[in-house]
């Protein structure tokens, strides 16, 4: 049975999941990166399971519904912290992570050998836009192409060169929510010229994300100023490592995640940073693009401000932050390049902190205003900044964009921790998260 | 001269591919796809070179060709985008006309062809056709002709890294910038003075 | 005659294109494991693996794509990795196609790989594949470029076009001492060419796969093995222009161009896997300011060597 | 494969650049008609040299004088097309009544 010894074979590969980032669930998909056998793709086209990470608000639920579509046959959807789609009755829901790379690999296998049907269609397979031609050659009767035979009109030049000189017709389109290369949630209508980003219209803002609890501990009492940063410089590890993923350095992105999981105020961070300066990250990756003025880098805030060179830390009215001595670094450029630079500095001067906080037994004091890894928390929290990239995105061309939406950390912060446990049940799906996500 | 069997099959298989595809350059809805249909009429007149021992012609045919029939796709692009041929066109002027046009010509010179007697010289055995051509093209000037060609290409990049300023990438508009479309007017296609606060541009 | 002609080498290409495809996910999962990526069973069998669930997989469909491109597209740039490997002598008497302008038919692959890359990303008709197709486009003609102009390096000596006498004439001293240029050249036009790590631009991960981002199933499977034949096609070349194919001590000829080849092979990967994707706009300019006048340095020095 | 059969192709070649060319809106299209007639030219070209000429080198530099010619033609249009794309933003033929502008 040649089918049979083929589907075995399928059974064994790696399991190559596209995961659907929703609301809170970015820390059990870091856990998925460092697993063996279960490999996060970039397209639905080259999955076979859909893992639906945290919660999606209900008003994005018919672009999931496209992207569980996209998938080819046979895939299997998984639900992480996530209420299925009504119609998706009999789907696998997972809330302990630690079971969600078995479970994974489960499905994946029962899949291969046809134990386990593929997951329904959900939308009608019919064109989104029907082809409407006139006459014969179906070029729409209306001049020579002013004709929309699939409901759309031709490309045409309707906005004037931004860059370059070359005038190229531009092309109008949807992004998002769930593009892997977007931060998760943002929805974005974008009009490119080539691979010229011509204008940028953001048009659903990221999901808001979950800090760790111990920020918003620091909010009521004090707390370690040990723990404190080491979970801020978990924070920026982690989107280091995504930056790096994107910039296809999968080795040190991994290496950056690693240390993120076990990092400890030994952890040291020379070795990654050599590595990333050795094999020219910040000479042939980043760019001297996206540039933040003072006004958008304070609308965005924490390492964007400071890295444009406002010397802005709620940590330096801290009076234990006093006694260590604490200044903040800051960068004077303010684009891509600087904004990594801070990142990787801020890292250090947390580990070093966190050394130093350790030793002395150090608690933080001050409640009422506090620096999260996001930006200032003062007020109120940190919200969503996605509207500068509308200003900062026209004139770069793709990579250049999509390496500057890595380097800014936008999206507003949930009230809720990272990792709520089982007690507060659903919160972290459809609920709560969503009605928030409204208001933002 | 004879030529085995199987070298007038694949003559045979090549010569109706080039003349199919040539068709289809003008019948076919999209100008990428007819730019490449050009492509493959063109490789299959190359093949037969090879066949007939003129190996560097035909294999020159395909690099030159490649390249050419890629720039003429980019600038259909340029010109109209137009994924996949999404939005397909016709457009054909005065088409009875340019077909006989196109039959007169065929049949007067295929009528040449098979009519007027040519002399039957084949390729001498001994002759080296790469060898030959290069002692017709480039003499005992070579080495003139292979330094006049890196300067000429040098001068080429040259001109344009200049008149570009930073090229494709940069600011370029002083290189670049279209006629008005009335003498002494505004320049085409060219943005407004001011619009687009241009911080992205100057940094 | 036609056994020898026509079977033998057919048979030839095919075993090395396929073995060589193989070698080439296998290297590549060793040198990931080393450097960190985690995995599950062995390098070995991890690309069958992957080869048979992509066999399992179906194949997908786009809104309005050009089907006959888009499932031409990976077949074609097989052929074309194949077409470059039968230019490669394996010994004196054992050569695929023993053009004598073969030289000049690697270089046609170059530029006809350039239109099936095209044609790859345009025909599927989504905004990511296009993007990948117009990147590579940007930036194939300089490739081709910087590998003519290095291969022209390696004719000079050789006065010759054919491979077979490019690797006779380096009887005495290997291309790679002899134009110290010219192996660091082609081998960055190489990784170009084949859009692999640092110059992965077509596919890259900014564009969630570019070119193949909306392809799935079997024609995946093509394009991928296709694009593991090419590098191993490019290899087979490399080692014939520049570290003497089949010259050896001890060893016979075939066995010494294969050894060369997973030599540049391994280099390659390795270079993929250590290196950050270069920047479009960055590659560009490297491309056109820096390797290119330094292809033209590398001729005039082959040049001068050989009429000295 | 004969003399008489090459030329033949070349004459059907030749005969579809000519319609291509008389027919075509388009300035790329009309120049892919010119196009289709050298290839045309060039084989004949080629033919005449394998099997007529007794191998005399001119046949070989004809062609390839047709391929530069190819390129020289190609470049010189493109920039005729953005030039009158830039002035007229037309790019077919009955789109300009006079080149004078």
């Amino acid at each position: 049975m040649a089918v049979s010894w083929l589907s075995r074979l399928a059974a064994q590969s790696s399991v190559p999941v596209f995961p659907v980032r929703g609301i809170q669930g970015e820390a059990a998909l870091h856990r998925l990166t460092l697993t063996p056998g279960v490999e996060l793709v970039d397209s639905p086209r080259h999955a076979s399971i859909l893992l639906v990470a945290g919660g999606v608000p209900p008003d994005q639920h018919d672009a999931l519904r496209r992207v569980h579509d996209q998938l080819p046959n046979p895939f299997a959807t998984l639900w992480y912290r996530s209420e299925p789609l009504a119609e998706l009755a009999s789907a696998t829901r997972v809330d302990d992570p630690d079971a969600l790379p078995g479970t994974l690999m489960t499905a994946h296998q029962e899949l291969m050998r046809g134990k386990r049907g593929s997951s329904p269609r959900l939308l009608p397979d019919e064109p989104p836009n029907p082809w409407e031609g006139l006459g014969d050659d179906g070029h729409g009767g209306e001049g020579m192409m002013g004709g929309v035979p699939y409901g759309r009109p031709m490309a045409m030049n309707m906005h004037d060169d931004i860059r370059d000189g070359l005038t190229l017709d531009s092309l109008t389109v949807t992004l998002g929510p769930f593009l892997p290369m977007l931060p998760p949630g943002l929805g974005a209508k974008v009009t490119l010229q080539g691979d010229l980003v011509q204008s940028w219209i953001t048009q659903h803002a990221p999901y808001p994300i979950a800090l760790e609890s111990v920020f918003l501990e620091a909010r009521e009492h004090p707390v370690p100023i040990a723990e404190l940063e080491l979970a801020r410089a978990r924070y920026h590890l982690q989107r280091l490592a995504f930056a790096l993923r994107l910039a296809g350095l999968e080795r040190l992105a991994l290496e950056s995640l690693r240390l993120a999981q076990g990092l400890s105020p030994d952890s040291r961070l020379e070795g990654l940073r050599r590595r990333l300066t050795r094999c020219g990250f910040f000479r042939l990756t980043t760019t001297g693009r996206g540039w933040l003025d003072e006004t958008l880098a304070r609308r965005v805030g924490g390492v964007a401000a400071r890295a444009a060179g406002l010397e802005e830390d709620l940590r330096s009215q801290d009076a234990a932050y006093g006694r260590l001595k604490f200044t903040p670094v800051v960068q004077s450029d303010g684009d891509t390049n600087a904004r990594w630079c801070q990142t990787l500095a801020e890292i250090e001067q947390s580990l070093q902190l966190a050394r130093q906080a350790e030793r002395e037994g150090l608690y933080s004091e001050t409640t009422e205003a506090i620096e999260t890894p996001r930006g200032p928390w003062g007020e109120q929290r940190p919200g969503d900044a996605s509207g500068v990239i509308d200003d900062l995105l026209p004139g770069l061309e793709w990579d250049e964009a999509m390496t500057t939406l890595a380097s800014l950390d936008l999206a507003a912060v949930s009230e809720w921790p990272q990792d709520v446990t089982q007690e507060l049940g659903e919160a972290p799906g459809d609920g709560a998260d969503a009605a928030e996500e409204r208001r933002a | 001269m004879d030529y085995p069997l199987i070298v007038d099959i694949f003559f045979l298989l090549l010569a109706t591919l080039a003349v199919v595809s040539g068709w289809r350059v003008f019948c076919t809805d999209s100008m990428v796809r007819a730019s490449f249909f050009l492509l493959v009429s063109f490789i299959a007149v190359g093949v037969i070179m090879i066949l007939l021992t003129a190996e560097y012609l035909g294999v020159a045919m395909f690099f030159m060709m490649a390249v050419e029939m890629m720039v003429m796709a980019i600038f259909m692009v340029m010109f109209m985008m137009n994924p996949a041929g999404l939005n397909p066109m016709m457009m054909v002027h005065q088409h009875k006309f340019s077909i006989a046009a196109g039959v007169a010509i065929f049949v007067v010179l295929g009528g040449v062809a098979l009519l007027s007697e040519f002399p039957d010289n084949p390729l001498p055995a001994d002759l080296d056709p790469v060898a030959s051509l290069g002692n017709e093209l480039l003499g005992d000037s070579m080495l003139i002709f292979e330094s006049a060609g890196i300067v000429l290409l040098t001068t080429m990049i040259g001109v344009v890294v200049l008149s570009s300023h930073r090229g494709r990438y940069g600011a370029a508009e002083e290189g670049s910038m279209p006629p008005g479309l009335e003498p002494g007017g505004d320049p085409a296609g060219m943005p407004e003075e001011g619009d687009e606060g241009g911080h992205h541009h100057c940094h | 005659m036609i056994v020898n002609e026509l079977i033998l080498p057919v048979i030839l290409v095919t075993i090395v294109l396929v073995v060589g495809a193989y070698l080439v996910a296998v290297i590549d999962g060793m040198i990931a494991a080393a450097l960190g990526t985690p995995q599950r069973g062995g390098a070995w069998l991890a690309p069958l693996t992957q080869g048979a669930w992509l066999l399992t997989q179906q194949a997908n469909a786009t809104e309005a794509p050009d089907w006959r491109a888009w499932r031409l597209a990976p077949a074609l740039y097989l052929a074309l990795a194949a077409t470059g490997l039968a230019v490669v002598p394996f010994s004196p008497t054992l050569i695929p196609t023993d053009l004598v302008t073969s030289v000049v038919l690697w270089g046609s692959v170059e530029a006809l790989a350039t239109v099936v890359i095209f044609l790859h990303g345009w025909s599927a008709n989504t905004l990511l594949a296009l993007i990948g197709a117009y990147r590579y486009v940007a930036l194939g003609l300089s490739y081709i470029l910087i590998s003519m102009f290095v291969l022209i390096g390696v004719a000079l000596p050789a006065e010759s076009l054919q491979f077979s006498q490019v690797v006779a004439s380096q009887e005495g001293l290997w291309n790679v001492i002899r134009q110290p240029l010219g192996l660091p050249l082609f081998l960055i036009v190489g990784l170009g060419m084949t859009f692999w790590g640092p110059f992965n631009l077509a596919d890259s991960r900014d564009l969630a796969g570019g070119t193949a981002s909306t392809v799935s199933g079997p024609s995946r499977l093509v394009w991928e093995l296709a694009r593991a034949a090419m590098l191993v096609a490019f290899s087979g070349v490399a080692a014939s222009a520049f570290l003497g194919g089949w010259l050896g001590p001890w060893l016979p000829g075939p066995l010494w161009v294969m050894l060369k080849m997973l030599g540049v092979l391994a280099v390659l990967l390795l270079l993929g896997r250590l290196l950050p994707r270069v920047q479009p706009e960055r590659c560009v300019t490297l491309m056109w300011v820096v390797l290119l006048p330094l292809s033209f340095v590398d001729l005039i020095w082959a040049g001068v060597e050989a009429l000295l | 494969m004969t003399l008489a059969t090459l030329l033949l192709l070349a004459a059907a070649l030749i005969g579809i650049g000519f319609y291509g060319a008389l027919s075509q809106q388009s300035f790329v299209m009309l120049m892919m008609g010119l196009e289709l007639i050298l290839n045309g030219v060039m084989l004949a070209a080629v033919a005449f040299w394998a099997l007529s000429g007794a191998g005399a080198p001119e046949g070989q530099l004809l062609t390839i004088v047709v391929m530069a010619v190819m390129a020289i033609e190609m470049a010189m249009g493109f920039a005729l097309v953005v030039a009158v794309f830039r002035t007229k933003q037309a790019d077919v033929t009955e789109g300009i009544t006079g080149l004078k502008h």
